[in-house]
């Protein structure tokens, strides 16, 4: 076990090192005039800014040169300096990224808490009434983009019904504290992550219900109603634990689109979270910021993948390392 | 056929097919039904089983599967029976009808009735009226299944012991885990694969022959009336095979329990059985004790099914083929279903289907080649 | 045994990454809220604000902040809607624009052709942490502006007061000084001899050479040369001759002859990309003392309320550029403030301190928070809290009829007057005009034939877009000035309506003619490049539309390039696209020279003429009214006839209020341009 | 016994008569037949079927063109189109009319109408979808072919760069490249390939994993080490008897990816790195919900973009979820 999960973080690091060359040689891509357009009109940017980027991309260095410098610096967790923010990414990264983790971590439980029973009732009841309804909803879900749900749903809880803040973090009115202060934040989240469950619970319910459909044509699904397990059993152990394998594998993947999907709800809501900044960093030519948002993604991609990995072993006891 | 009429006959099909699932899905929604539903009288008191003109259907798009069509036998207690016939002739969907789990909605018990003998209740009771709460109790007490396919039919996700033990728990709600776990290595000990740490194996950690065995203790855990054994050594070695059938045969003497053998292989029910039912395409062609059906073969079914059979010490230069294939199962003709590929068939063959006729006692068969016959010895 | 372990590890490792992701800010960390829990403490907060006289937090919506909150050095006019609370300046402009005396007063009088301000302050202000505000406080503001490193968007160093430029001038990147020194300078005081001897025959001529080779990639990638080494063609294309088999250094110097030796005015001129300055080692950017000029003449300290700034010429705006600053604490931001060293005042960019009405608190979670400052020295806010959010343009309206904000600024548009009118009850509005203008650039180094670009112009059917976009809240201009400014001459006739025929006839009077249904002149079509921002809900969109369709009847094409804005500024500011659509801002005085000048810094239409500028010069000097506006109405005809600049409208803007939180009669009787809620924001009551 | 045997060979003939009368069924034809049961996947089709006609066809027969505007009379509200010479100083633009015979959906900010922009819209979506999906179909099975049939380093490389795009969020990724967009200056008629190209190749990795999976399988099924005994060439063995045989599956992740992509293309013009004025897409007719105004005012503005997106990328994935269950005999009842 211990071997395999070395092995995999080495593999890990591998993929990591792709991954940088291909976003090192995106970077690479911008033309030069672009750099100094982009930061020439922008009395923020001084040369010395400009500088280090050109620095830091090797923009006047060879390919293969400016690689290993930058990753050199990368490795020492210089991923270059915010054009907007003036302050090296690493620290704009962190001082953003709670809302934008609270969003996707809190979303993804969700997601799984709701999907998976859904799915597993679908499953049960396959070509039912219930089975249409629930696939038909959950992929609803899935068929609009999300800037349009948040618009319609804002539009109908916030403005409407006056139920829920239609945008922002906190109430500015009111100076909570403590308590007051974390329910106030649970407001102002319950849209975004309604947004997000929305759009990210098709593919995982979907994903559940094939695979119990999979497995309750599973022989040893029939074995445990010989036995004369009581169906809720024989779905609820029997089965789940089976279907719960391919699902914990699909978990890993869902990190970059849930933080791809925060560029556009953050956005749309005033969060102060990543993807609002990444969002921003477009119109600012913020390129810095962009790639090391991307390398954080990337990161975070792969130690989900690896958890996912682990976990899948401590699933299924046929998975030996 | 026309395309149209094709059309037609398909939607008729699925007309038919829709007004079934209705029905089941009302009766499968049903947990519990009053005793005097199910609870019937044995035609004798030492049987454990009692198939009386079961019918099993599959309503599939294309039609109505009859595979089983009207199939009437008897198991006694103590007594092992084997259930022969070319794959596709409807014994597995016999034992699964015997379980009740047929897969639903498409599968049904169309007709007839299986009265089982809940020996230890002073009772009968009908499995094909039996609501789902009661047959919980049943299956895997009363009546245990060992499937086909060891490499599959264990859950891969839990121990060997877990998946024992939960079997002897559920049936056995008073007993102490500590009981449970002595009663799952007893078991163990049984089938003769009792060895440290072995409840806490995982199926993909056994050989095929091992598992099977532990499909065997997991049948065996909860002291059945019967036992069904639903080609129990297809899937696995040769060796394996023999070893699996001496545990069989010795088990059969130490439990005293029915066995249910269900195969496609005469040397199989040879070696176990006490009573034999061939059958065909849904249909008991010929039942009898080993000895009728294995030295007396009446239904030239039969007879073709032990002249393909390889003995040993014979010299052939070819083994037998019965000629041509199982028919298609969907709206069989009226006549013997095993006429086109009979070598022996009559004129009379093409009437209405034979009815079974008593050849002695204990032999039946369902042939007119044997009407003659009987009427001779009368 | 050891997964189950496992397993347990790594649920505690993903709660510890949740749990330190979440760790600043409480942010939501748990699931959702119980919806009950939620709508109770919603009915209770209702509850709460409903009661009279509860209000006491102002909620003002703007937009992104940059989170630079100092008066000297902000560059989002939503920083500066923040810092105009905290700071007080010693004047302010009326309803009508006018200067008035705010926390002083300003006095200017003409001696011997110098024209001398003299700054007064009034006696006894404080700032918010108990310091008397002196005459030290403003002098630092200018010394700031005028340092030489100074950043800001304040142009105050380049007026022309006495000793400004000599100050300004008094240290320069080593780069500049050893430019101006030339390689033949003895003087070694401020650099050794190696230096400008490796500068002059190293440095300078490696960064020559990337230069000239960018300019030779250039060519290059636009076709005009074969490949890298092409040097000689590409020069030729540049307009430069280069012997075949010449260096980029060859070209290099080629040009530097070509400019006499200016390399300032070569690199401005010729760059491909990259400034010649921006080549160098870094190393030459390092500010260089040249003087040890450590005072502005012209600034005088008077006594502790009073000093004098003397301008060596006249200024039209002097009186504002002087006192219309805000006063900053010198013993705060000061206290390490050397010559040409303002990082000690930069990094208190986000803790701002002054006079004003309010005191910074905080600035997180997208909103700035401010408290009454009870000091102020017209009085202390009746509101005691003050916030500025930051909300979504498209929710505006929204938020002020939910209640969630008390004030903010959405573009104006005939469907939110009418959800204003509609909502009477609950919030109110005002429109004021926009001080500033839309219009369609063209440059005119791209577009160089000016009957081409005449023909464009009567391409611009504007009437109908502006009317139908935005009703009676925008109206069509005919001049490149916003009509707020006094001096727009607003009986200007419309020199270029909207006439396709004509257009036709203007290019081919440029030499076009239609062939095979393309209108082509040498062989080439005529094809325009524009560019606009956010075309999707632009009221000059549909002037391009019509444009693109005409010209497509023609035979000429229209590209329509649908950027985002900050793309946009940078190809306008590139020169890069042909034709432009934009729009000015905040402009409070008739000098142009910016937009139009021959050195001016938005000259993006690169359009120079001596006429305009000896026009522009002599306006900023006239100081009489009627005589500056004859001369406003003759530069401004000038510019149209050269044909690069079409104003299409000038809008109104908005502000809306809640009136349910506010009260409304303790807003500002009569808001204009110069004059909102802001300005008396110490006499605001809410409910 | 010869008389027997006569007998037996009419009774064979018989039977197999017999069979020929029944309703038998290929393979193909019971999958169809599973397929078109599914009625969600039948609406699917019928919509989708619908939906081209309708953008396919449509811009024929429309009489106004994908970015021609309207003018409106100020004074005697009557409508003009813009080839018409017009008096210009009663004219405005006739945006944001209501519905009417003219304008069945009436017409945009821009004075524009919308039905007609749908159809051309739907062109431009549908176009993305496909496109997209084939470069990724072209990409994934090519590479996952090789990694599934060469395995060891091939398959090592070849998985790690699916990896590798794994880890790229789609999303900011092309954020950045909208940037480079802008500095090679690619104009608007051309942005849209670069967007479906660039979408292709990030796209890809799913296709060519599950590609891959399918091959290991089948090579080890009895046939392919059939044909293997053969000799035939390798390129000829991935990509004549391996490829096809994952077919079913490619065809399950073309429609469902069709799908995803257009809602991609929707996202990316809300974002403002997408289909460029004045061509219109779904996706940014769509982005109008976003106007809090048009949200509340102009329901004939937003909702139809809105819903045909809906409706086409709902009919996409009950397509593909229907093929799932069809091509899985496990499913079957």
């Amino acid at each position: 076990m211990r071997q395999y999960i070395i092995k995999r973080v080495v593999v890990s690091f591998i993929v990591l090192f792709l991954v940088s060359i291909l976003l090192y040689s995106i970077a690479r891509s911008v033309p030069g005039d672009y750099v100094a357009n982009v930061t020439g009109g922008n009395p923020n940017i001084t040369p010395e800014m400009q500088q280090r980027m050109r620095e830091l991309y090797g923009l006047d260095k060879g390919i293969f040169e400016g690689y290993v410098s930058w990753l050199k610096d990368a490795l020492h967790g210089d991923l270059g300096t915010s054009f907007k923010y003036q302050k090296p990414v690493v620290e704009v990264i962190k001082s953003y990224m709670a809302p934008t983790f609270a969003l996707a971590f809190i979303s993804m439980v969700l997601e799984i808490l709701l999907a998976i029973p859904l799915g597993i009732i679908a499953a049960r009841k396959q070509y039912s009434m219930t089975d249409y309804t629930i696939v038909a909803i959950a992929i609803m879900g899935i068929s609009l983009p999300s800037f349009f749900f948040a618009s319609v749903l804002r539009r109908w809880l916030s403005i409407g019904l006056g139920i829920l803040p239609i945008s922002g973090m906190v109430t500015a009115r009111a100076n909570y504290q403590g308590f007051d202060l974390f329910i106030d934040y649970a407001k102002h989240f319950t849209l975004p992550i309604i947004v997000f469950v929305i759009n990210g619970i098709g593919g995982l319910l979907r994903y559940v219900r094939t695979n119990m459909l999979e497995v309750l044509s599973a022989d040893y699904v029939r074995t445990a109603r010989a036995k004369g397990l009581p169906e809720r059993k024989v779905i609820g152990k029997h089965a789940f634990r089976n279907t719960l394998i391919p699902i914990v594998t699909m978990v890993g993947g869902m990190i970059p689109s849930l933080f791809s999907g925060a560029v556009i709800t953050e956005g749309i809501f005033s969060l102060e979270g990543l993807g609002r900044v990444a969002l921003d960093s477009v119109y600012n030519g913020d390129i810095p910021y962009l790639m090391g948002f991307n390398m954080f993604i990337a990161v975070l991609t792969l130690i989900g993948t690896l958890i996912s990995d682990i976990l899948y072993a401590v699933v299924d006891p046929r998975v030996r390392y | 056929m026309t395309a149209k009429e094709q059309k037609q006959r398909l939607k008729e099909i699925k007309k038919f097919n829709a007004k079934k699932y209705k029905e089941y899905n009302k009766n499968q929604r049903r947990k519990r039904a009053p005793e005097s539903e199910y609870v019937t009288k044995m035609a004798d008191n030492d049987n454990i089983i009692e198939f009386d003109d079961l019918k099993t259907y599959f309503y599939t798009d294309i039609g109505t599967v009859k595979a089983v069509d009207g199939v009437s036998f008897e198991i006694k207690r103590g007594k092992t029976i084997g259930v022969v016939g070319e794959s596709g002739c409807g014994k597995s969907v016999t034992s699964l009808s015997v379980m009740g789990l047929l897969q639903g909605p498409t599968g049904q018990v169309a007709g007839g009735s299986i009265r089982f003998n809940q020996v230890g209740k002073n009772r009968a009771v009908d499995l094909t009226k039996l609501p789902v709460k009661e047959y919980e109790k049943i299956r895997g007490n009363e009546i245990s299944m060992i499937f086909q396919e060891p490499m599959t039919t264990l859950n891969p996700v839990f121990t060997i012991g877990d998946q024992l033990m939960e079997c002897i728990a559920l049936h056995n709600p008073n007993m102490k885990k500590k009981d449970i776990e002595a009663r799952a290595l007893e078991t163990l000990e049984m089938v003769g694969i009792k060895r440290d740490g072995m409840l806490d194996l995982y199926p993909h950690e056994l050989s095929g022959g091992m598992r099977q065995r532990v499909v065997i203790a997991m049948a065996l855990s909860c002291n059945p009336q019967l036992i069904i054994a639903d080609e129990p050594t297809t899937a696995l070695d040769v060796t394996i095979q023999a070893q699996i059938l001496d545990l069989l045969r010795e088990l059969k003497d130490k439990i005293n329990a029915s066995i249910m053998l269900i195969t496609h292989d005469l040397g199989v029910v040879a070696e176990m059985a006490d009573y034999v039912v061939v059958m065909y395409a849904g249909r008991i062609v010929e039942q009898g004790t080993a000895d009728d059906i294995f030295h007396h073969p009446a239904h030239p079914y039969t007879i073709g099914l032990m002249k393909s059979k390889p003995m040993l010490g014979e010299h052939v230069d070819r083994l037998y083929s019965i000629p041509g294939n199982v028919p298609n199962p969907i709206n069989l003709p009226e006549h013997c279903y095993f006429k086109n590929r009979c070598e022996m068939c009559v004129d009379k063959c093409e009437g209405a289907y034979p009815e079974l006729i008593s050849l002695s006692e204990t032999h039946k068969v369902s042939c007119y080649l044997r009407e003659n016959e009987v009427k001779g010895e009368n | 045994m050891k997964k189950a372990f496992l397993s347990v590890l790594l649920c505690v490792a993903m709660c510890a990454t949740l749990l330190v992701g979440c760790g600043n800010k409480e942010a939501a960390a748990t699931t959702t809220t119980d919806s009950s829990a939620t709508t109770e403490t919603t009915d209770e907060a209702a509850e709460t604000v409903t009661a009279p006289g509860t209000y006491d937090t102002l909620v003002v919506g703007t937009q992104v902040f940059d989170g630079v909150f100092s008066p000297l050095f902000y560059e989002s006019a939503y920083d500066g809607q923040v810092c105009d609370m905290i700071f007080t300046s010693v004047c302010v402009l009326d309803p009508d624009g006018k200067l008035v005396d705010n926390a002083g007063h300003v006095e200017v009088k003409e001696e011997g052709g110098k024209y001398i301000y003299t700054v007064t302050l009034q006696d006894g202000l404080k700032f918010s942490d108990g310091e008397p505000v002196t005459i030290d406080d403003l002098i630092f503001a200018y010394y700031v502006y005028a340092d030489p490193t100074y950043d800001g968007n304040s142009t105050f160093g380049t007026l022309d007061i006495e000793g400004m430029a000599d100050y300004v001038n008094s240290a320069a990147p080593l780069w500049k000084c050893l430019m101006n020194a030339t390689a033949d300078n003895t003087d070694f005081a401020n650099w050794d001899e190696d230096t400008q001897k490796k500068f002059f025959e190293e440095d300078l001529p490696t960064a020559g050479a990337a230069f000239a080779q960018e300019i030779v990639d250039y060519c290059v990638d636009a076709g005009y040369a074969a490949d890298a080494n092409d040097v000689s063609t590409a020069a030729g294309a540049w307009g430069f001759e280069v012997a075949e088999g010449g260096t980029a250094e060859d070209f290099f110097n080629a040009m530097v002859e070509a400019y006499g030796g200016d390399l300032l005015n070569l690199s401005n001129t010729e760059s491909a990309g990259s400034s010649l300055f921006d080549l160098l080692d870094p190393a030459y950017t390092e500010a260089i003392e040249l003087t040890d000029v450590n005072e502005i003449t012209g600034i005088k300290k008077v006594d502790d309320l009073t000093c004098t700034v003397t301008f060596n010429s006249a200024n039209i705006s002097g009186d504002k550029l002087v006192a219309w600053q805000p006063l900053v604490p010198k013993h705060y931001y000061g206290k390490d403030f050397k010559k040409g060293d303002l990082t000690s005042v930069k990094a208190l960019n986000n803790a701002p301190l002054g006079s004003g009405a309010y005191t910074f608190v905080s600035y997180d979670n997208n909103i700035v928070t401010l408290a009454a400052n009870p000091g102020y020295f017209k009085g202390a806010p009746q509101i005691p809290n003050l916030k500025f959010q930051v909300v979504d343009e498209n929710t505006k309206v929204d938020l002020i009829l939910n209640g969630d904000i008390d004030i903010t600024d959405p573009s104006a548009s005939l469907e939110v007057v009418a959800q204003m009118e509609e909502n009477a009850d609950k919030a109110a509005y005002s429109l004021v005009d926009n001080p500033g203008y839309g219009y369609i650039g063209i440059n005119a180094e791209n577009v160089p034939d000016l009957n081409v670009r005449k023909g464009l112009m009567c391409l611009m059917n504007r009437e109908p877009a502006v009317k139908s976009y935005y009703g009676e809240l925008a109206e069509v201009i005919e001049r490149p000035m916003t009509p707020t400014v006094a001096e727009y001459p607003r009986d200007a006739k419309p020199v270029y309506s909207y006439d396709p025929a004509k257009a036709l006839e203007y290019f081919k009077e440029a030499g076009y003619e239609q062939k095979d249904g393309k209108l082509v002149k040498n062989g080439e079509q005529l094809v325009i490049k524009v560019g606009i921002g956010d075309a999707s809900s632009h009221p000059s969109t549909p002037i391009l539309t019509q444009m693109a369709n005409d010209m497509a009847d023609m035979g000429a094409e229209l590209v329509v390039n649908d950027l985002q804005f900050s793309v946009l500024t940078d190809m306008v500011k590139g020169g890069e696209l042909d034709m432009w659509v934009m729009a000015w801002g905040n402009a409070t005085d008739c000098d142009n020279t910016q937009m139009f000048g021959s050195k001016g810094g938005s000259n993006y239409q690169h359009y120079y003429s001596d006429e305009i500028d000896a026009l522009q010069a002599k306006i900023l000097q006239t100081v009489d009214f009627d005589e500056r506006a004859a001369l406003v109405a003759e530069e401004l005809d000038l510019i149209m006839d050269a044909a690069i600049y079409m104003p299409v409208y000038q809008r109104k803007n908005m502000e809306i209020y809640n009136a349910t939180t506010l009260n409304i009669d303790t807003l500002p009787e009569r808001t204009t341009t110069y004059y909102n809620y802001a300005s008396q924001i110490e006499k605001l009551q809410m409910n | 016994m010869e008389d027997n045997k006569e007998l037996l060979k009419k009774n064979l003939q018989e039977q197999d008569e017999f069979e020929k009368n029944q309703v038998i069924m290929t393979p193909g034809q019971l999958v169809a037949k599973r397929f078109f049961r599914n009625k969600l996947a039948c609406v699917g089709v019928a919509i989708i079927i619908v939906m081209s006609l309708f953008c396919i066809i449509g811009p024929f027969i429309s009489p106004y063109g994908e970015y021609e505007i309207f003018y409106k009379d100020m004074n005697t509200g009557v409508e003009h189109r813009m080839q018409e010479e017009l008096d210009m100083s009663q004219m405005g633009i006739n945006v944001k009319a209501p519905i009417s015979e003219a304008h069945w959906l009436g017409t945009d900010t821009d004075g524009r109408d919308v039905f007609t922009r749908l159809m051309y819209g739907g062109r431009i979506s549908l176009t993305v979808g496909f496109v997209v999906v084939i470069i990724e179909l072209i990409i994934g099975i090519f590479l996952g072919g090789l990694a599934g049939y060469y395995g060891g380093a091939v398959d090592m490389v070849i998985m790690r760069l699916v990896e590798v795009f794994y880890s790229l969020p789609f999303i900011p990724i092309m954020l950045i490249l909208s940037s480079l967009f802008v500095g090679y200056n690619i104009s608007p008629q051309y942005k849209i390939y670069f967007i479906m190209i660039v979408m292709g190749i990030l796209d890809w990795a799913g296709v060519a994993r599950t590609v891959r999976g399918q091959i290991l399988s089948l090579r080890e099924m009895e046939y392919m080490q059939a044909a293997e005994s053969t000799g035939i060439k390798t390129s000829r063995k991935i990509f004549k008897h391996l490829v096809p045989n994952t077919m079913p599956i490619i065809i399950l992740i073309a429609t469902m990816d069709i799908g995803s992509v257009i809602l991609y293309e929707s996202v990316l013009s809300y974002l403002g790195v997408g289909i460029a004025w004045p061509y219109a897409s779904w996706g940014n007719m769509a982005n109008t919900v976003t106007d809090s105004i048009i949200l509340k005012n102009y329901p004939n503005i937003w909702a139809p973009p809105g819903l045909l997106i809906l409706l086409t990328v709902l009919a996409f994935n009950f397509i593909g979820d229907g093929m799932r269950d069809a091509f899985d005999p496990r499913m079957k009842r």
